[in-house]
């Protein structure tokens, strides 16, 4: 299982459709920086086929007044979160 | 190089020529790599397939191409060019408009290529 | 675990350093190994000694250089990337014939096959770009 | 294209050639046979026919890719121009003591390496 990042808005940057197509059926998807724009719908429907794999960071959504405000198929950590995601996959691959 | 990876590494290309330095710079971690004896896997998606669009030139004021380089990656064994067809076709491409022959991937291939090649470059 | 960061922003201009920051001392809460940061990109700016930040924002270079005292963590800077970008040591201002140097210590000038061996050798290589 | 300071001059044919601090040309377009002849000279190395064939592909190969080769593509590009016996590293490092990469980028008058490797 791979690991990967976006910190890219749906709204401005097409990095997340290759990002989504590069992912196996496992992997994961974690949303930071100004990813976690994408958190609320509806930019988050751009990632419907990661439901339940597509988690955002807590503390970018806080920062940019989002927190409370994310799609509830999206699951938020925070940066512990973020390392345990990073143990529990074989590798990290980065989009931005 | 102490530990050499058993599975082939992958750089992997998303930006175009001349905008900005990714592009060099992911070559470089390439070429570096394959210096070091280690089997490298290119990948060129999204505004990465532009790097081997023909007949590109030096930039303005001396600007440095990247597509010497290419042509220089057989000197340095790395022969596994690989182009995502969907970048290709979305920016109204064709293999024959590329300077170098290329594999085209298909996009369900793409996840496999990410699962069985390490370390993976995202550049 | 064995970690090392790849970081290819530059302090001040994106967030990517500070996230690099971050995940570095929450992976070292949890017990995990912080062994190398490697800079790349514009991400050699985080070895500028001369960054001046005002007294209320982060001190990044400073804290850098505590994760090297406190965690023994290499910080290793890309000599092709930094020399271009204006980020040399005391040996590359002698080789080139330059006046002065602007790399702090205990950032070290060094080449990319360190980073390619880092990806290699640690258990995992996480990315922060901006 | 003067990237590095002057650190001194050395004179071939007449004209002052100016290097850097490790012997470097200062402007590439300064080379000439003469000149890869006067810095083998400061290194008390004579360049033979042998030394000859192998700066030609150093020079064709910065030509081609407009990158000077690390040392297994130069191995690589030595072989094709001049056959397999030569295309060896062994070769190489008897031609070039030390770092044939390094020492014959300074003889062919290419840039100077990062260091990079």
């Amino acid at each position: 299982m791979l690991l990967h990042l976006l910190n890219r808005s749906a709204a401005s940057s097409h990095v997340y459709r290759d990002a989504l197509r590069a992912m196996a059926e496992d992997d994961c998807l974690l949303l930071t920086e100004d990813g976690v724009y994408s958190a609320l719908m509806p930019l988050a429907e751009h990632f419907s086929a990661v439901y339940g794999r597509l988690f955002a960071l807590r503390e970018d959504l806080a920062s940019r007044g989002l927190e409370g405000r994310c799609a509830e198929q999206i699951v938020i950590v925070d940066m512990e979160g973020f390392v345990q995601l990073t143990e529990d996959a074989d590798r990290v691959v980065s989009w931005f | 190089m102490s530990d050499r990876s058993p599975m082939p590494m992958l750089v992997v290309l998303r930006h175009a020529p001349h905008g900005s330095s990714w592009l060099r710079e992911g070559l470089d971690v390439a070429l570096v790599g394959a210096a070091f004896g280690q089997s490298v896997t290119l990948l060129f998606i999204g505004d990465g397939v532009e790097a081997l669009v023909k007949g590109q030139q030096t930039g303005p004021l001396g600007q440095k191409g990247t597509h010497p380089t290419l042509d220089m990656l057989a000197m340095y064994d790395i022969e596994t060019l690989l182009v995502d067809a969907e970048s290709l076709a979305q920016r109204g491409l064709i293999e024959t408009d590329l300077q170098l022959p290329v594999t085209l991937v298909a996009p369900e291939r793409l996840p496999s290529l990410f699962a069985h090649h390490a370390p993976v470059f995202n550049f | 675990m064995r970690y090392a960061l790849l970081v290819q922003g530059a302090p001040y201009s994106h967030q990517a350093a500070h996230s690099a920051l971050r995940f570095a001392e929450a992976l070292i809460a949890r017990s995990h190994r912080l062994e190398t940061v490697f800079f790349y990109h514009d991400g050699v700016y985080n070895a500028q000694r001369l960054a001046t930040p005002p007294q209320d924002e982060p001190q990044l270079v400073d804290a850098w250089c505590r994760l090297h005292h406190e965690h023994g963590t290499a910080l290793l800077v890309c000599v092709a990337a930094a020399l271009r970008r204006g980020v040399v040591d005391e040996r590359e201002s002698r080789r080139h014939g330059k006046q002065g140097h602007s790399l702090e210590s205990p950032f070290e000038l060094t080449g990319v096959g360190q980073l390619v061996e880092a990806a290699m050798t640690h258990d995992r290589l996480i990315t922060f770009s901006p | 294209m003067a990237t590095t300071t002057i650190e001194r001059w050395v004179r071939v044919e007449g004209q002052e050639i100016a290097l850097d601090p490790e012997g470097y040309l200062v402007d590439m377009t300064d080379w000439s046979p003469a000149v890869a002849e006067a810095l083998a000279a400061e290194e008390e190395r004579e360049l033979t026919a042998e030394h000859w064939e192998v700066i030609e592909v150093l020079r064709d190969f910065y030509a081609r890719y407009e990158m000077a080769p690390a040392m297994r593509p130069l191995v690589k590009a030595v072989g094709q121009a001049l056959g397999p016996e030569k295309g060896k590293s062994l070769h190489l490092m008897k031609l070039f003591p030390d770092s044939p990469a390094k020492a014959g980028a300074r003889l062919a008058g290419l840039p100077k390496p990062t260091n990079c490797l």
